[in-house]
């Protein structure tokens, strides 16, 4: 049986991997990509902590399925943005959408 | 045995991982991606977490990978992979990124978690089932409002205007 | 739960074994003749003009969004379905509902065009 | 004697079994039994298609009042062995601007994907890979492993018919993946289980009978999952010359050959297991060993009736085809899913449930029909294809 810690080890790196992606890619596409890792991460945690403290019930595993939906959402949308931002700026490099600075 | 698949499962979802932030062309990012979700989902297996197993493939693989996917080839021009893949300050991001994991790992191996044993029910997907239209009523319609909202909002944005 | 997924995990790896076993026997068989004119891209015997990544229609894109809803909506149909036969008339209630938004949602892109190709 | 042979399969696997622990440890028997029954299924897809390949060119010959293959071997039943050893020894091309790494992944991806839905699929009582708690949904997870790798060989190949090949198949496996989904749950709430070999031992009566309309919703979604004619502009040849593996040759090019034969024969394996009563038959509570026989000739009818179609029906256009999938099949499926979810609640005795569910599936059908018809002939109309 594999201790509980391990799994919070991995999802910690697995985390800050996407904190890294996400924080220093410059296309947008991949700054997305390094927010889904951070989900993972999440998810990892509340799956684990259900499996070592909570059989009873199934909080952990139910909060998974709604952060998947969330992320499916959000993935939807932000993808959307990019496409439309890439068609009338032909860029999605984060650096160069700046308009909304005053 | 659980230990040494834990091992091969962790590694792969942590190459893939970082691949993913790395990796100049931005398709193969998405591909190392699908890897990395691969790699979660085993995870979920070896956590006796099956139907979120699935979940993730059929989710994460399935649909949110070949959206990605869509997106880079929809924007394709970026995709050369002779311009810079990270911004100025990706050195102190990954000083920053070191230390969240450093400060992570310090307070996972400090706390005693109260793990307490116990058999994994064997009706796992009844009882998700039955959770989602019992207690979780108000998530599961929002998440179905939520979706739809999503849907609706993307088509707008990304829908070309004659 | 886990022997069975041990069987999944054997399985997935020689089921990948066979297709790498038969491209490195073809590998070690077959002739290796390259030649330019051979190793170039196909495109009807004229050389490919302009970068291949060309831009696609965002078309592609509306079916995946609607795709992705879907998919993700039927992660939640499979548990409800299993449990079904336990449960009291408020689980069909609250899937009616759940599918009703959904439907609602089709019905807003059926009318947009977005099912539409252009 | 005569017990031993009336349940064959398993009573064989049992001694084969009892034999090797005589002198292996017993963590080496459980390996050395999962390889040898993973080595097994593995194979279904290539064997499919040597099969396959043979019958479709017999069937579509005939259909097309020619003989097929009658050269090599007796009624030419070689055929697909010399094609299996042309394509092994065949050079293989890799173009110049190729993304070589990602290029030789993707027939392995979409092979492998093919050989793992044989893992659930129950070809007899106790005749199962793995009986998983999730085996419906694992059938349908398996099939975005293809969705990928249709991506990877369309974009690695940097061709622009590949590419565009490649476009249009994943519109088409998305849109016909929901339908396929939903008929898939109908079936679900019906037996209350994912576990597929549980399907078919709840499924005293097959359940084509109950749910005529999801078991055709589900066949033409597979047909369409599978790229075969009336739904295979994938590989329109004359406008997109062969789709998304153009650049492939030699066993990479099999490769994609062997999942599309794999992979018919799997949606019809499925197809039997959640419809057709899968490995049930007369005799077949006496005699499990015929089990794998009746399962092997219902999937030869489905695949049968797949080559009908395809030598008789002329191939869809895109924006009707992805339209169907959305517009038809879709509301089709949720409505007899509710259908389905509304009569088991109702308090009466189940023979009547089941009557109505048959009804509702009629209903369902006709008035689909009707919408289409009216739509069709509006189409026809406003394009002026008939006279009014």
């Amino acid at each position: 049986m594999v201790p509980l810690t391990w799994y919070l080890f991995l999802a910690a790196a697995l985390f800050c991997i996407g904190v890294f992606g996400a924080l220093s890619r410059r296309n947008a596409i991949a700054v997305l990509m390094g927010i889904e890792l951070m989900l993972n991460a999440v998810n990892i945690n509340l799956v684990a902590f259900w499996r070592y403290t909570d059989l009873g019930q199934m909080t952990g595993q139910l909060f998974a399925v709604f952060v998947i939906t969330v992320a499916a959402a959000e993935a939807c949308v932000g993808l959307a943005l990019i496409i439309t931002i890439y068609r009338q700026r032909h860029t999605v490099n984060v650096e160069e959408l700046d308009t909304m600075k005053g | 045995m659980q230990q040494v698949a834990f091992a091969v499962l962790s590694l792969i979802t942590l190459g893939a991982a970082i691949m993913v932030v790395t990796t100049p062309s931005l398709l193969r990012s998405a591909l190392w991606l699908i890897l990395a979700f691969f790699g979660i989902a085993g995870i979920f297996v070896l956590l006796n977490a099956d139907f979120l197993a699935i979940t993730q493939i059929l989710v994460y693989i399935g649909a949110i990978s070949t959206l990605m996917i869509f997106a880079v080839m929809l924007s394709s021009k970026v995709m050369d992979p002779h311009q810079p893949r990270f911004n100025e300050q990706w050195g102190l991001v990954g000083g920053f990124s070191a230390l969240l994991f450093v400060a992570l790992a310090a307070i996972v191996s400090r706390v005693v978690w109260p793990v307490a044993q116990g058999e994994v029910p064997v009706d796992t997907i009844q009882r998700l089932g039955a959770d989602f239209v019992g207690p979780y009523v108000i998530p599961f319609e929002i998440a179905s409002v939520l979706l739809v909202v999503a849907m609706i909002g993307a088509i707008i944005i990304a829908r070309e205007r004659e | 739960m886990l022997p069975q997924y041990a069987f999944i995990a054997v399985f997935a790896i020689i089921a990948f074994a066979l297709p790498i076993i038969g491209l490195i026997i073809s590998w070690l068989i077959r002739p290796k003749k390259p030649n330019p004119a051979k190793n170039a891209t196909y495109e009807c015997g004229m050389e490919t003009i302009g970068d291949t990544w060309v831009q696609f229609k965002a078309q592609y894109y509306l079916y995946a969004l609607v795709f992705v809803v879907f998919d993700v909506e039927a992660i939640f149909i499979f548990p409800w379905a299993v449990a079904y036969n336990k449960l009291g008339l408020y689980a069909l209630i609250e899937m009616i509902l759940f599918v009703a938004v959904l439907v609602g949602g089709l019905l807003y892109a059926w009318r947009k065009g977005a099912l539409d190709w252009h | 004697m005569i017990n031993y042979l009336s349940d064959f399969f398993v009573n064989l696997a049992r001694s084969w079994t009892a034999w090797i622990s005589g002198f292996l440890p017993v963590w080496a028997v459980t390996v050395v039994n999962y390889v040898i029954v993973a080595v097994i299924l593995v194979m279904m897809p290539v064997i499919a298609t040597l099969t396959l390949t043979w019958m479709e060119r017999k069937v579509i010959g005939r259909i097309q009042n020619r003989i097929g293959p009658n050269r090599v071997g007796p009624w030419g039943i070689f055929q697909a062995i010399a094609d299996a050893v042309k394509m092994l020894v065949k050079e293989d091309i890799v173009p110049d601007n190729a993304d070589k790494p990602v290029f030789n992944i993707a027939p392995i991806l979409i092979a492998a994907a093919a050989c793992l839905l044989w893992a659930v699929l129950p070809f007899g009582r106790n005749m199962i890979g793995a009986d998983l708690n999730i085996g419906a949904l694992y059938v349908i997870a398996i099939g975005s492993f293809t969705t990928v790798a249709v991506l990877m060989a369309g974009w690695s190949s940097n061709n622009k018919f590949a590419l565009i090949g490649a476009f249009r198949v994943v519109a088409q496996l998305l849109s016909y993946e929901i339908p396929m989904v939903l008929s898939v749950a109908a079936v679900v709430l019906l037996v209350g289980t994912m576990r597929m070999g549980q399907i078919v031992e709840l499924q005293t009566v097959p359940f084509v009978f109950l749910l005529p309309t999801t078991f055709l919703i589900y066949m033409l979604s597979a047909i369409a999952e599978t790229g075969r004619a009336p739904f295979d502009l994938l590989e329109a040849d004359s406008e997109i010359v062969a789709g998304y593996f153009v650049e492939y040759s030699g066993l990479k090019f099999g490769w994609f050959y062997i999942a599309e034969y794999g992979n018919l024969m799997a949606v019809a394996a499925i197809a039997t297991t959640l419809f057709l009563g899968g490995w049930r038959g007369p005799g077949v509570a006496a005699v499990p060993a015929l089990g794998p026989f009746y399962f092997a000739v219902k999937i030869l009818v489905i695949v049968f009736v797949l080559m009908w179609i395809r030598g008789t029906l002329p191939r869809f256009r895109i924006d009707q085809m992805l339209g169907f999938a959305w517009k038809v099949l879709v509301p089709a499926a949720l409505a007899n899913l509710l259908w389905v979810a509304i009569v088991l609640k109702l308090p009466v005795p189940t023979a009547l449930q089941w009557l109505l569910i048959l009804a509702g599936n009629l209903i369902t059908l006709v008035v689909a029909l009707t919408l289409l018809g009216r739509a069709a002939k509006q189409y026809a109309a406003r394009r002026g294809l008939v006279s009014a």
